[in-house]
């Protein structure tokens, strides 16, 4: 089983994102929530850095979290699976662990 | 009353997205208070600051208050100047369609509704922060 | 499954405390149980009995609390962070000579063993911060 | 000169509230006055009476209540922040029914009202923050 | 008079420093502290943006948070000016307002 | 004891600067608590995490106190796993030089003093973490 690694900030405010993406192992999962689901959003400045790092790690991003900020799914840069909070815990059980990067 | 007291350019300076951290409130909540002293306010909503300021904000799923709403009245506090950097909306993908329209009534012109938004470029706003006199961060 | 949650923020100033609080909601919806809640550096402030929210707004002191009696759950608020921050219950109080405490029903202090402990034990940590 | 200064927040997470008070000190060594120190969102925790920090620890809550007493400091406590967060004094104490309050001497509790008039009376406003 | 800027936070950390460079207008002072300071350094990644920004605006460092640090006044970019809490104090005299990049 | 019990492989991710914030602190404390529980530990400091472990630390100027010597006793707690990236370091202009050396005496072999600060690569470093049961984040 792989990582799961959660980014909750911005990557416009916070490098958090970015490490994550420079250390996670290729196979991992990343999940986008709170304010840092702007980094699952498409024609951002950051969305082809996202896109690019799709050949290494699956993106998920939290749905709620979108909804808040007023921002919609269909927004969301294609291949990032769009998931609520049952999914959230669904996709903790299926990674061997749980990395925050804060 | 005001010409007897010190007017001064007030700018509240939001650049955080809503809900990750509550600044955006309390900006919205000093803001509303500040209206009442009589001081020149300036509003001014860069970086992630301009998500503040989308339709359709719906916290439901995530269980915290919306206080969008709220940004429609500040033009009923007679807050009309409210400045969305250009340069934040076209990096993150966004246009005014995709934020409030927001309005106050011009007393000084029979009430007519005007637009209180204002999306700047990066050189304008430069100069408008450069001449206020006290700048709150949010 | 068997989760241990640390929260390292306090309430409302941070979506820490309430993305957690969804979290365990969800894992608690599907049978999960919840070994502990560790409530660390500025998180401890989750377990203020003083606060006084808007009306229209969540309690999230109060939240944790209700949904800790209602599930069983082990709140735990690291004593060195408490400490610092001014955190105390009935017995911290006296041991340190304070004439008040804040520490809200089901929220109990102890060391930070209990989040090393949280980890062994628990299937999956996860932590929710700034 | 006349300053206003912001503290946004808490004691030991951020160093907000240590350079704030290094820049007071410096303020009032070379006679300035400083019109009030507003504590606002998290800051609001540094006007706390039950913090026990480590013994070679600093205790800034008591710094600043010293610092206060010494040079007649204007210390508020923002009210809408301070309710959030669960800091009260013994009248807030009462009049939302708690049997606890944990504002330590030299701060009191009042509006944001407070902040504007900072802004307004100050020569130069400072805020501190993360 | 012009304004003072101060930033508190890493510019490998935060965007607080290039969003304060972005807005900040010419002639303007900006102080680094806390955190900060970090990019008053030389030879960073961040250092040839900050020395290029020096034509613009003058950049002063709070010495006590270099060497809290482990850092030292020789690593500082040339032109930045390092100053300590008196000096600090001094800055906001001299400029007509003192903003926060929180 | 260790035999009977669970053994997992902690980790401790410092990624920000020492002072600005109390993490740092925060993180040396429960490092130190943790070497009571006989689980594989190991320390990774990248980012802005590298300055936590710069030698000459002086915070007299700031107030605070100075918990940086309390680093080279982490071998006396065992604890012999600290990372530190090499790209962190290189984006900073540090080396290895700017750096508190960091030492364990090998119980194994005598007591002979040995490294236990490893400088490794990005890709060295991904695959460290990816081996841990738990990642605390500071």
């Amino acid at each position: 089983m792989s990582a799961l690694h959660i980014v909750n900030k911005s990557p416009f405010e916070r490098n958090s994102l970015a490490s994550c993406l420079r250390l996670a192992a290729k196979g991992s999962a990343v999940l986008l929530f709170e304010d840092g689901v702007i980094g699952a959003m498409k024609n951002t400045k950051h969305s082809d850095a996202v896109a690019n790092a799709m050949s290494d790690v699956s993106f998920y991003v939290l749905g709620p979290d979108i909804k808040a900020r007023g921002l919609n799914d269909g927004n969301v840069i294609d291949g990032i699976k769009v998931i609520d909070y049952d999914g959230f815990v669904d996709l903790t059980t299926e990674h061997k662990s749980v990395q925050s990067w804060l | 009353m005001e010409e007897e007291g010190i007017v001064k350019k007030f700018c509240y300076m939001n650049r955080k997205a809503p809900y990750g951290t509550i600044y955006a409130l309390e900006s919205l909540e000093v803001v509303l208070i500040a209206a009442a002293f009589d001081q020149d306010i300036s509003l001014v909503f860069a970086d992630d600051g301009v998500y503040q300021l989308t339709k359709n904000q719906d916290t439901d799923g995530i269980g915290m208050k919306n206080f969008s709403k709220t940004y429609s009245a500040l033009g009923d506090y007679d807050i009309k100047k409210i400045y969305v950097e250009k340069e934040s909306l076209e990096e993150r993908g966004l246009t005014t369609d995709d934020l409030q329209a927001l309005k106050y009534e011009d007393e000084d012109d029979d009430w007519a509704e005007k637009d209180s938004l204002f999306v700047v470029g990066r050189d304008e706003l430069s100069k408008i922060i450069n001449e206020q006199d006290v700048v709150l961060s949010f | 499954m068997k989760f241990g949650i640390v929260i390292n923020e306090g309430p409302y100033t941070h979506q820490a405390s309430d993305s957690a609080l969804q979290f365990v909601k969800s894992a608690l919806a599907k049978g999960h149980e919840i070994f502990r809640i560790f409530f660390y550096h500025d998180g401890v402030n989750n377990g203020t009995s003083l606060g006084v929210p808007p009306q229209d707004d969540r309690n999230l002191p109060n939240e944790w609390s209700e949904l800790a009696e209602k599930n069983g759950l082990d709140l735990v608020v690291c004593v060195a962070a408490a400490q610092r921050r001014g955190m105390l219950d009935e017995d911290e109080m006296k041991r340190h000579g304070k004439d008040s405490n804040n520490l809200v029903k089901g929220f109990r202090i102890s060391g930070l063993g209990q989040l090393i402990e949280a980890g062994i034990q628990s299937d999956r940590l996860v932590t929710f911060g700034d």
